[in-house]
């Protein structure tokens, strides 16, 4: 279904939901979009950083994306993740998926984010207002839902 | 063989350096975690705790039990945490 | 979490993702939307008509829309959906829903939807480009979907 | 007492109007129905089939069960079709 285009992609800037969703899925009848934003649990949080690994981030980024469009039958997906340091309330990252059917796009835009989570390689790190900068673990509960599929 | 090894997150703070160039005989990722480990407390410190470190070889995701050969590039790092 | 405004709207004029998501869920750590756009299955279809029960859509959406919020703890939400005559190809619909956590977010949209899909009065009628009009049927799989909440 | 009845979609069509004032003393929606499909043949087809009728008391949807009791409109309609 997927042509080999380069539908994800890794980058500092900011991303814009509606200009990243023109012309997207034309003929799909099911949209879904998640986005993923900067939040302050603690309210000490000055930013998040985000290290990846260059060489390889997109094209697993890409791979994994056209694996999950076959297996969902989608008509178009797309990633967009970002890298550096992002103020409270940017967006992080979005993924999107048209499919002809809603259960198809709701499955793979959860599906991408159960990958992202656990399997891209991104590392978070949280500086706090204080000037502290602290690692974000890993959650186990991501793990487990990798495992759902 | 010469292998470049890259650290990324924790790992790279700990080691002191995002990449260094190896010359090494190891078969496995872990005959290779462990002459690394061997060279420097920093190293050391880095590969302490196997069950938090993630690798890649030629940049796909493997076990730590693969086999070297022919990889140019070795990366070690936390678990992931994209997203 | 939600205050009573009234996050739900019925209309016949289109909508768009962008202008519905500004100031959507600040705060929130994640954000999903679902949008249904007219799909032409036959091939042979011209239109879609929704018709659907004024008095009692729009508080209907919204009544049910407070109660998702409430339960999955929602930060925001957002329903748009539309009656009247509409073309393949164009949106008939939207939910958006914003929470601090991504399980929550998508849980409530896919709930939202299924509700929607055979709780919310509306009726679709397909019309054919050669002018025949054919009700949609409700998908008993539509029904088993409800029951999963 | 006076009740305002609603029709959406085929049932609408079937019976050829949107909306019919009915005096009745129907204490139930099924006893209303009784009531309507025994006016003419549009009604009686209409409510042919209860399986694909459903209704909304005073626009909050109901079982064909429910009591009328202080109810003001009703609405019948076939299984909704949204999202």
């Amino acid at each position: 279904m997927t042509s080999p285009i380069m539908r994800a992609r890794v980058q500092s800037a900011g991303f814009d939901l509606a200009t990243e969703l023109a012309g997207f899925g034309t003929g799909a009848g099911a949209v879904v979009t998640f986005t993923g934003v900067v939040r302050d649990d603690s309210g000490r949080m000055a930013a998040l950083e985000i290290e990846h690994y260059p060489g390889m981030t997109e094209r697993a980024l890409n791979d994994y994306g056209q694996q999950a469009a076959s297996r969902f039958g989608l008509a178009d997906w797309r990633i967009v993740h970002r890298h550096g340091r992002l103020a409270v309330g940017e967006p992080i990252m979005m993924v999107a998926t048209a499919a002809r059917h809603r259960r198809a796009a709701f499955d793979a835009a959860d599906y991408l984010m159960d990958w992202l989570k656990s399997r891209a390689p991104f590392w978070k790190r949280e500086i706090g207002r204080d000037g502290t900068a602290c690692w974000v673990d890993a959650k186990a509960s991501d793990e487990t839902a990798l495992s759902r599929w | 063989m010469t292998i470049d090894v890259l650290y990324f997150a924790w790992l790279r703070e700990r080691i002191g350096t995002p990449r260094e160039q190896v010359e090494t005989s190891a078969r496995t990722v872990r005959d290779l975690i462990a002459e690394l480990a061997a060279r420097d407390d920093w190293h050391a410190a880095a590969f302490a705790d196997l069950g938090a470190v993630r690798c890649a070889l030629d940049q796909q995701l493997s076990e730590l039990d693969a086999a070297l050969d022919g990889v140019r590039e070795v990366a070690f790092f936390p678990p992931m945490t994209g997203g």
